[in-house]
């Protein structure tokens, strides 16, 4: 029978690889999706908790809305990254390295 | 606004708004126009001096408004015996030194604006009674200060400027910290001083002493007192002459006015506790060391910026020593050292406006050029080294006769050092204006009408409360021996 | 104590010199150029001359008075009243300021005269003669100040005059340099002379007498007899400190090194300065305040022996100046010797005696030099004069009248106050035969290095040059008259105390008597032949020194370096280098204060500001330290970590951190480490 | 009360103004091509949500949409604040050079949007929306900043900005996730509730509270989420940053106050609030408050470049505010209320100065202000000086009273050391802050510089902001008071 806890653990996983995608990838879309990972940790939790725990729906609320708010995030992300591959032909996070005070 | 002190603090004030409106071209409007607001205070000054009531020891013509009642932050003014003598010092060192700014030639708007700020700002520390009116003013001081030496200063004057200010201001915060502390530990929570002095019975030892403290270091820094008092020969060097005339003439002594009003009239035991390590043997120290400095100074104004390091430790030997004479000596030495530095300083910027530069090595036999400024200087040295008959000598008398009845032993170390006075102030008279007259000047000419206008009133009070100060010490002594009878018994 | 009789004239006995001075001060250069120098003259001598005739006044009105009540007071105002102490600006004339105030404004009014004929030709004639009446004014001030504190303004205010009067030729730098010395070594006096004052006010408010009024103190003196201060008895205490500042201003060792150097000043300054009054403030001083000395032996002993030896030193050093004024100057401070070895052994009356007839001759024979020196277009140097006699008579007389004075050679005035002197100091019981034989050997130095300089100078062939001697004349009548005046009373003004042994009265013992009430009268009488010895024993060293100046300056029996050759030359040329005191105290105390002040200095700037300075060095290098924190510490930490966390994920190491991803580490860290912060 | 969803409509009409106002814009911006006005309606817009701000029933606390966002003065006071400071950011952008050659439309609405998010986020009674809330507002905030385009440094801004936010809150809604797992709620009210009766255990509690903090300590540039911080505004537009500095800051500190206080604390008597078993937060915040300050200090002394410095400067203002967080008390947050309004004034003024000088000279190094006074720019000159000196926090101005507010507080509570620290930073502030000065003033303008331009348009901003940040020092009562009768949290 599985319970809360496998649910936790997974998620916790999930949480543990997308922060380690964000530190080590180079690459913007990489981290990105890293990012991804974390929320989607963050879903399975509030599912989890929603399905084991508290009686009412919300933590299934809550996740649609944050997968239609990763998916906007994205947006954003990708059209930002769009435009710094256009100026600095290329995506690599290191390359970008003028702003340093 | 009835009270003559909020329109002391507000005219100058009125007088840097319509500073601020004249044309920056039109100098010597602007010029008058400053002069013109000095001339109410220094009048408001006299009639305070004629009616101000010498039997009173409290606070006079006291005004108070609700401010920030939220905060039980009011507006309160009012002066006592001690302040009084510092209010009219200000009003007429303002006065003499908007005319001895008359060179300034750069950007004299900014510089007349700021000035009357400095004016206002500097009467507001000595007649508020709201803590925090007070500690507004006290800052409020800091803002014209560090564009009048950083703007129209010397050579290092960015330097010295921003020592300035960040010393002052590392005292100020000290002093704010006190100031809050006090507010919460008096019942009911307020920032009227008048209060606090009536209860200052009900602070627990401990927080007197760790208040008195960060109250002490903070007005130490203003003082100067070692070895918080570097900043103030860079100051001075490098502010302009009319600038150094009002540090040292009337800032320094916002000090020693901090401490009694502070220390010793909300935090007695406390004073009676530290007195004699932290006022007396420093200033005693103080007096001798600033001495030994000052004689082996090359450059004029750094001398005469030690000696004042010097003459204010007798302010707080005189301070420490609660008898009635030590006390009295160092409020009098407060004004007199006023008026006695401001002359100096002045001199020493005649000198500098002609010659350009101030190595004391550098002139010899001025005398023969210049024989009434010589008349003047050797007046202010001979003022300086506590000659009897000139103002200082009443002071520095009084205070080592105080200081002997407590610590003999301090009051000698203070006698001592009339020597090195001495010492210093006649080899400086003696390079500079005896011996055969160096040629490079021997075109110097005399001093000007001008400059005699600004020195002739302080020569007179020199003499004047040499001869005759009773007039100073019958309006300090009631207050200064009430001070004085809360705090002796606990030693 | 009954309210001493009370009038309104003696303060214009300071206050007219004073005007005077203010006048000439302030608007003396104008009227010199305006109407010559004349006015000048008249401004300053005129209220000289009325203060005396006021002083004459007092005189009088005081020998109205019964002796116990010969005391007039002026209260002027209060000067300072602070607490207890209450300080009125008030005058008052006894006996003993009576003489001191004729003195003063008698001498003093004759040399304004002098030096009206001295000075005319100094363009700022007016200066000159403002500081002289102002002079005149303080020293008044100093004699009939009422109390401690306003004879103290007069005693600075003197020293003040004396200052600029010395270095009056200021731009010759030496002349500025002796001004400085005299008044920076009167200072050191005045530190005793204050503390001494601060010590007594305590003591006397302690005992329930707060006051430092001479009348007052006098009165109450007696309750300082068991006060002590610091194990001492405070009398001794106070009365040394004193003492401190009566070396200063009367130039006794260890402080007389100023006086020498004071001869920098014009003549008739020295003459009225540094001879006749000032220097003889801290006798005054001393007399003044009897009644507190005869209560301390111990100081006394110590003022006794102090006096003696400085009358001997001076006088082995004034055998072998070779400037006529270093001479007279060294003379003076062997006199003051003798005045506080009187004061030392109780004698104070004698002192005033020898004080005032001191002042008359050795006032003459300063203006005397000075009448040389004019003529000599200032030569002072005695081997560059000689013969003068056949020039200039009147000087000559005067001056040999007034050498006989002071060698002590009856009748003159000398004879009769340095006796007095040399007598109590061996009879009166803290006298006793060493002190005595010290005053008497000075006093046969005295009658040679007298003689010396009179015969150097006066007889003998003439060693002037040509043309200095082509235009050698008597000085005019303004110089001559003084002289002949001061002559006059240095032959007569002896007789005022004529010893009883002698068929006299002492007339001026008994006048000062009041003044000196407490002083004991000297125990065990001797007999008069004991004195008549004694007499006669002086006389014999004066007889002896004129011999021997006689047998080396004019017949040549004896050669001149005797001295020279004596014992190797080493004493010689110990007394001719002045035993090289100026040198050590030059060495040791000047040198030793100013590296003082330069260490204190170079610390100020070094250490104190430095430490300040690091303050903010610090700051800006912790700041420094934090923006390199990141690019430096973190960056590195992070790229190990990052290489860390690859290897552990097995991926390939290539991948490198950029600053993103730096930051985003920071976010880990930070709730890492709070975490763990917790967990702990 | 609890309304439902008509009926709160009437309670947000603000924000409805607000969106309205954004989509006349995007609309305006398709048909006619007229920069110009599109600000004009922004402000126009802004104008409006203040009026309608000032017309929405006050007297009634309670919930909207059935328990999703609270209605009562606290989120009142910081509506207010967006508003104004979208407002200036507008004015500013109109005499921006920067923002000139943007394309007007969707700035300008995004940033009414992002306004509103803002507007929501200190209002927001439920975890999801206080999410959702901030994440409008940062979605705004990355595209405002990478605006310019063709523009190295903005877009590497927006990036950085992006993924910094994205994974902050990202860890934050983790953290969320925790606290509805073990409160078993998303409603703040609830969730003291459980809290309150303790149940909830206290490790996963802590941990969830720590990892929520990372996402609000990034919005608040609380060290060490305060990285991001330099290099965005050294990036961003300057009306942008400015916007970044008051707005999102405030919108950070709503938040944190909604959850840290009403939610995480109980209100004692006398002022006093006591935190729950679990989520002692003060003694972490108050570590991080003075290490912030701390660190936002130093690192603006070594800053050459305006802006950075001026980040730093927020990053150590932010330090001082947490002060008003730790000392647990009604005065503290009352100061700390007070502090954001000066805060707005004095800083969004400094930021209209930079704009002045950015516009002359084309970059915000600190030589553009080289002999500044002397030059024609007096006024912005002395208006800067004003500023700075509020920001050190002497008196008379605005930022002193804050701060004599907030160490009051303080010092109430005994914290004598934290006040020390905090006075020994403002010291420390006087380095950074006087270089400007002294660059202003002290320096001779280099030679050959041309007199700077101060616009009609900038003379007003600066003007009011001046006014207002002397005469609110002087005459703080009102603004005290007004912050003090903000400080009610409608808890059910």
């Amino acid at each position: 029978m599985i319970g809360l806890t496998h649910y936790l653990i997974v998620s916790l996983v999930v949480f543990a690889l997308g922060l380690f995608c964000v530190l080590t990838r180079r690459n913007a879309i990489g981290i990105l999706m890293g990012v991804e990972l974390i929320l989607n940790s963050a879903n399975i939790n509030y599912l989890a908790f929603a399905r084991f725990g508290s009686g009412n729906y919300d933590g299934q609320i809550f996740a649609i809305f944050v997968i239609m708010l990763a998916a906007a995030e994205a947006v954003v992300g990708l059209a930002i990254v769009l435009g710094i591959y256009q100026t600095f032909r290329t995506i690599d996070v290191s390359a970008t390295e003028t702003l340093r005070g | 606004m009835e009270s003559p002190l909020s329109l002391m603090v507000a005219i100058p004030l009125v007088g840097m708004l319509l500073v601020l409106v004249l044309p920056s071209a039109a100098h010597n409007l602007i010029r008058w126009t400053a002069a013109a607001a000095t001339v109410p205070p220094l009048l408001l000054a006299g009639w305070l001096f004629a009616n101000f009531d010498r039997t009173e020891a409290g606070f006079q013509f006291v005004e108070r408004y609700a401010w920030i009642p939220d905060f039980g932050i009011q507006y309160i003014v009012g002066i006592d015996g001690v302040s009084i003598t510092m209010v009219l010092l200000t009003a007429l060192l303002s006065f003499l030194c908007v005319f001895a700014s008359w060179g300034i030639d750069k950007g004299v708007k900014g510089y007349f604006a700021l000035f009357l700020l400095l004016d206002a700002a500097m009467v507001g520390v000595f007649v508020a009674l709201d803590f925090v009116l007070f500690f507004l003013f006290w800052e409020l001081m800091l803002l014209p200060m560090y564009f009048l030496i950083g703007v129209w200063g010397g050579p290092r004057r960015e330097y010295a400027a921003i020592k300035f200010f960040l010393y002052t201001m590392a005292g100020s915060v000290l002093i704010l910290l006190g100031i809050l502390a006090l507010y919460f530990a008096t019942d009911p929570h307020t920032f009227d001083m008048t209060v606090m002095i009536a209860s200052r019975d009900q602070y627990p030892a401990t927080l007197q002493y760790v208040l008195w403290l960060a109250f002490f270091i903070g007005f130490a820094i203003k003082i100067p007192a070692f070895p918080f008092h570097t900043w103030l020969p860079d100051a001075h060097v490098e502010a302009p002459t009319a600038i150094s005339v009002i540090l040292a003439g009337v800032l320094l002594k916002m000090g020693t006015y901090g401490i009694l009003r502070v220390n010793f009239a909300i935090l007695p035991e406390a004073t009676a506790e530290l007195a004699y390590t932290l006022l007396g043997a420093l200033g005693a120290f103080n007096i001798v060391y600033g001495a030994l400095c000052a004689m082996a100074q090359t450059d004029l104004k750094k001398l005469v910026a030690y000696s004042s390091i010097s003459h204010m430790g007798y302010v707080m030997l005189g301070m420490a020593s609660f008898t009635q004479q030590g006390i009295d000596g160092a409020v009098l030495q407060m004004f007199n050292h006023g008026t006695v530095t401001a002359m100096l300083f002045l001199l020493v910027g005649v000198l500098y406006d002609r010659a350009h530069h101030r190595e004391i090595y550098g002139f010899g036999g001025i005398a023969a050029v210049m024989p009434v400024y010589t008349g003047f200087v050797a007046l202010a040295f001979f003022a300086a080294l506590g000659l009897p008959g000139l103002s200082a000598f009443i002071s520095e008398v009084l205070v080592l006769l105080g200081a002997w009845q407590r610590y003999p032993g301090l009051a000698a170390i203070g006698a001592s050092a009339v020597i090195l006075t001495a010492g210093y102030m006649l080899w400086t008279l003696q390079r500079v204006f005896l011996g055969p007259l160096n040629e490079r000047y021997a075109g110097l000419p005399e001093i000007s009408p001008r400059e005699v206008f600004t020195l002739a009133p302080l020569a007179v009070l020199v003499i004047g409360l040499g001869v005759y100060p009773q007039p100073v010490l019958d309006l300090i002594d009631t207050t200064l021996a009430q001070l004085n009878a809360a705090i002796a018994p606990l030693l | 104590m009954d309210e001493p009789t009370s009038v309104a004239y003696l303060r214009w006995i300071p206050l007219l010199p004073l005007l005077g001075a203010a006048l000439n001060g302030v608007a003396g250069a104008p009227l010199q150029r305006r109407f010559g120098k004349g006015v000048v003259t008249a401004i300053a001598c005129l209220p000289v001359a009325a203060a005396f005739l006021l002083a004459c006044r007092a005189f009088n009105d005081l020998l109205a008075l019964p002796a116990a009540e010969r005391l007039l007071l002026d209260r002027v105002w209060t000067w300072i009243d602070v607490g207890a102490l209450r300080v009125d600006a008030a005058f008052a004339i006894d006996p003993l300021a009576a003489v001191m105030a004729l003195v003063v404004t008698g001498v003093g009014g004759l040399i304004h005269v002098y030096s009206a004929g001295y000075m005319h030709d100094e363009p700022s004639y007016w200066r000159y003669f403002a500081l002289l009446n102002l002079f005149t004014a303080m020293m008044l001030i100093l004699v009939l100040a009422d109390n401690l504190l306003l004879l103290f303004v007069g005693w600075e205010g003197v020293g003040l005059c004396s200052y600029a009067l010395i270095g009056f030729w200021y731009a010759n730098h030496d002349n500025a340099t002796a001004g400085s010395k005299a008044f920076i070594v009167n200072r050191i006096g005045d530190f005793g002379f204050t503390l001494g004052m601060f010590l007594l006010f305590w003591t006397m408010s302690a005992a329930g007498h707060p006051t430092l009024a001479f009348r007052e103190l006098g009165a109450n003196a007696h309750v300082l007899a068991d006060a002590t201060f610091l194990g001492w008895g405070a009398a001794t205490v106070i009365t040394a400190l004193m003492f401190v500042g009566a070396t200063g201003k009367s130039a006794q060792i260890p402080l007389y090194v100023w006086l020498p150097d004071a001869m920098a000043g014009p003549t008739p300054v020295s003459a009225l300065i540094h001879a006749a009054t000032m220097v003889t403030a801290g006798v005054y001083l001393i007399a003044r305040l009897d009644f507190l000395f005869v209560m301390a032996p111990a100081t006394l002993a110590v003022i006794a022996w102090v006096g003696a030896l400085t009358a001997l030193l001076a006088a082995t050093i004034g055998t072998v100046q070779t400037d006529i004024k270093k001479v007279l100057a060294y003379s003076t401070i062997s006199q003051l010797g003798y005045m506080v070895l009187a004061l030392g052994v109780a004698a104070p009356a004698a002192a005033v005696f020898h004080l005032m007839t001191h002042a008359f001759f050795k006032a003459c024979l300063f203006l005397g030099a000075g009448s040389v020196i004019f003529a000599l277009h200032h030569e002072q140097d005695l081997r560059r004069m000689g013969g003068l006699r056949a020039w200039m008579p009147v000087t000559y007389g005067t001056f040999l009248v007034s050498t006989l004075a002071i060698a002590g050679f009856p009748p003159f005035s000398g004879f009769f106050s340095k006796d007095e002197i040399l007598w109590k100091a061996f009879s009166s019981e803290q006298g006793g035969v060493a002190l005595w034989f010290v005053g008497w050997l000075a006093a046969g130095l005295t009658a040679f290095y007298m003689f010396r300089l009179v015969f150097l100078a006066f007889h003998g062939d003439s060693r002037i040059d040509a043309q200095a001697r082509r235009h050698l004349a008597e000085s005019p009548a303004s110089m001559t008259v003084p002289l002949v005046v001061l002559a006059a009373f240095a032959v007569v003004a002896g007789f005022v105390g004529v010893p009883a042994a002698l068929g006299g009265s002492n007339r001026i013992e008994h006048w000062l008597a009041p003044a000196f009430a407490a002083t004991t009268e000297h125990g065990a009488h001797h007999s008069a032949a004991l004195e008549y010895g004694l007499m006669a024993l002086s006389v014999g060293a004066g007889l002896a020194g004129l011999a021997l100046a006689h047998a080396m300056y004019v017949t040549g029996r004896v050669s001149a370096d005797l001295f020279a050759r004596f014992g190797g030359g080493v004493p010689y040329r110990l007394a001719t280098n002045k035993y090289y005191v100026d040198e050590i105290y030059q060495a040791v105390f000047v040198a030793g204060v100013l590296r003082l002040s330069r260490l204190g200095a170079a610390f100020d700037a070094r250490v104190v500001d430095a430490a300040v300075n690091g303050v903010a060095a610090v700051v800006r290098g912790v700041s420094r330290a934090n923006g390199g924190f990141d690019r430096i510490v973190v960056d590195g930490f992070v790229d190990r970590v990052a290489d860390a966390t690859l290897l552990a994920g097995g991926v390939l190491r290539r991948l490198q951190t950029g600053s993103i991803n730096l930051y985003l580490y920071a976010i880990v860290a930070g709730v890492v480490v709070v975490m763990i912060a917790k967990l702990l | 009360m609890d309304l439902g969803n008509v009926a709160s409509l009437r309670f947000i009409a603000p924000e409805l103004v607000l969106v309205a106002a954004a989509l006349v814009v995007f609309v305006v911006d398709l048909l006619v091509r007229d920069d110009e006005r599109l600000a004009d309606i922004a402000l126009g817009g802004l104008a409006l949500a203040l009026v309608s701000m000032a017309l929405v029933p006050h007297e009634l606390n309670g919930w909207l949409f059935g328990r999703m966002l609270f209605h009562d003065p606290f989120a009142a006071f910081f509506e207010v604040i967006f508003a104004l400071s979208a407002m200036a950011t507008v004015w500013m952008s109109m005499g921006s050079n920067e923002v000139r050659r943007m394309s007007q439309g969707e700035y300008y609405g995004l940033l009414l949007l992002g306004t509103v998010g803002a507007c929501f986020m200190a209002a927001a009674a439920n975890l999801l929306m206080a999410y959702l809330a901030l994440e409008t507002l940062s979605i705004v905030s990355y595209v405002l900043t990478g605006f310019v385009r063709h523009d190295r440094r903005s877009g590497e801004a927006a990036l950085k900005y992006l993924i910094f936010g994205g994974v902050a809150s990202g860890v934050m809604l983790y953290g969320m996730s925790w606290l509805f797992g073990l409160c078993g709620s998303l409603d703040l009210v609830v969730i003291h509730g459980v809290l309150e009766s303790g149940d909830a255990p206290a490790l996963p509690l802590f941990i969830a509270m720590v990892l929520m903090l990372a996402g609000l300590g990034f919005k608040i540039s609380m060290v060490p989420f305060h990285m991001w911080a330099p290099d965005v505004y050294a990036g961003a537009p300057i009306p942008v940053a400015a916007f970044l500095s008051v707005a999102s800051k405030a919108a950070g500190f709503a938040l944190l106050v909604r959850l840290l206080l009403p939610t995480f604390s109980t209100a004692g008597s006398g002022g006093a609030w006591h935190f729950l078993a679990g989520v002692d937060w003060p003694q972490l915040l108050l570590v991080l408050s003075v290490v912030t300050m701390t660190v936002g200090n130093l690192a603006a002394l070594q800053q050459s470049g305006v802006k950075r410095m001026l980040a730093y400067s927020g990053v150590a203002h932010a330090g001082y505010l947490l002060m008003g967080l730790v000392v647990l008390s009604t005065p503290g947050l009352e100061a700390m209320l007070f502090y954001l309004i000066a805060y707005y004034f004095m800083n969004l003024g400094a930021f209209a100065v930079l704009i002045v000088v950015h516009n002359h000279t084309g970059s915000d190094a600190i030589d553009g202000f080289r002999g500044l006074a002397w030059r024609g720019g007096a006024f912005p000159a002395v208006a800067m000086a004003a500023f700075l000196f509020s920001l050190i926090g002497v008196p008379p101005f605005v930022g002193f009273f804050a701060k004599l507010y907030l160490f009051a507080a303080v010092i109430e509570q005994k914290m004598y050391a934290l006040a020390l620290i905090g006075v020994l930073n403002s010291v420390i502030s006087v380095g950074y802050y006087f270089l400007i000065l002294r660059t202003m003033f002290l320096d001779r303008p280099p030679a050959g510089a041309s007199a700077v331009v101060t616009t009609l348009h900038d003379y007003a901003i600066l003007l009011i902001l001046l006014t207002a940040t002397c005469v609110f020092g002087l005459w703080s009562g009102p603004m005290f008071a007004f912050a003090r009768y903000s400080l009610q949290f409608f808890a059910g």
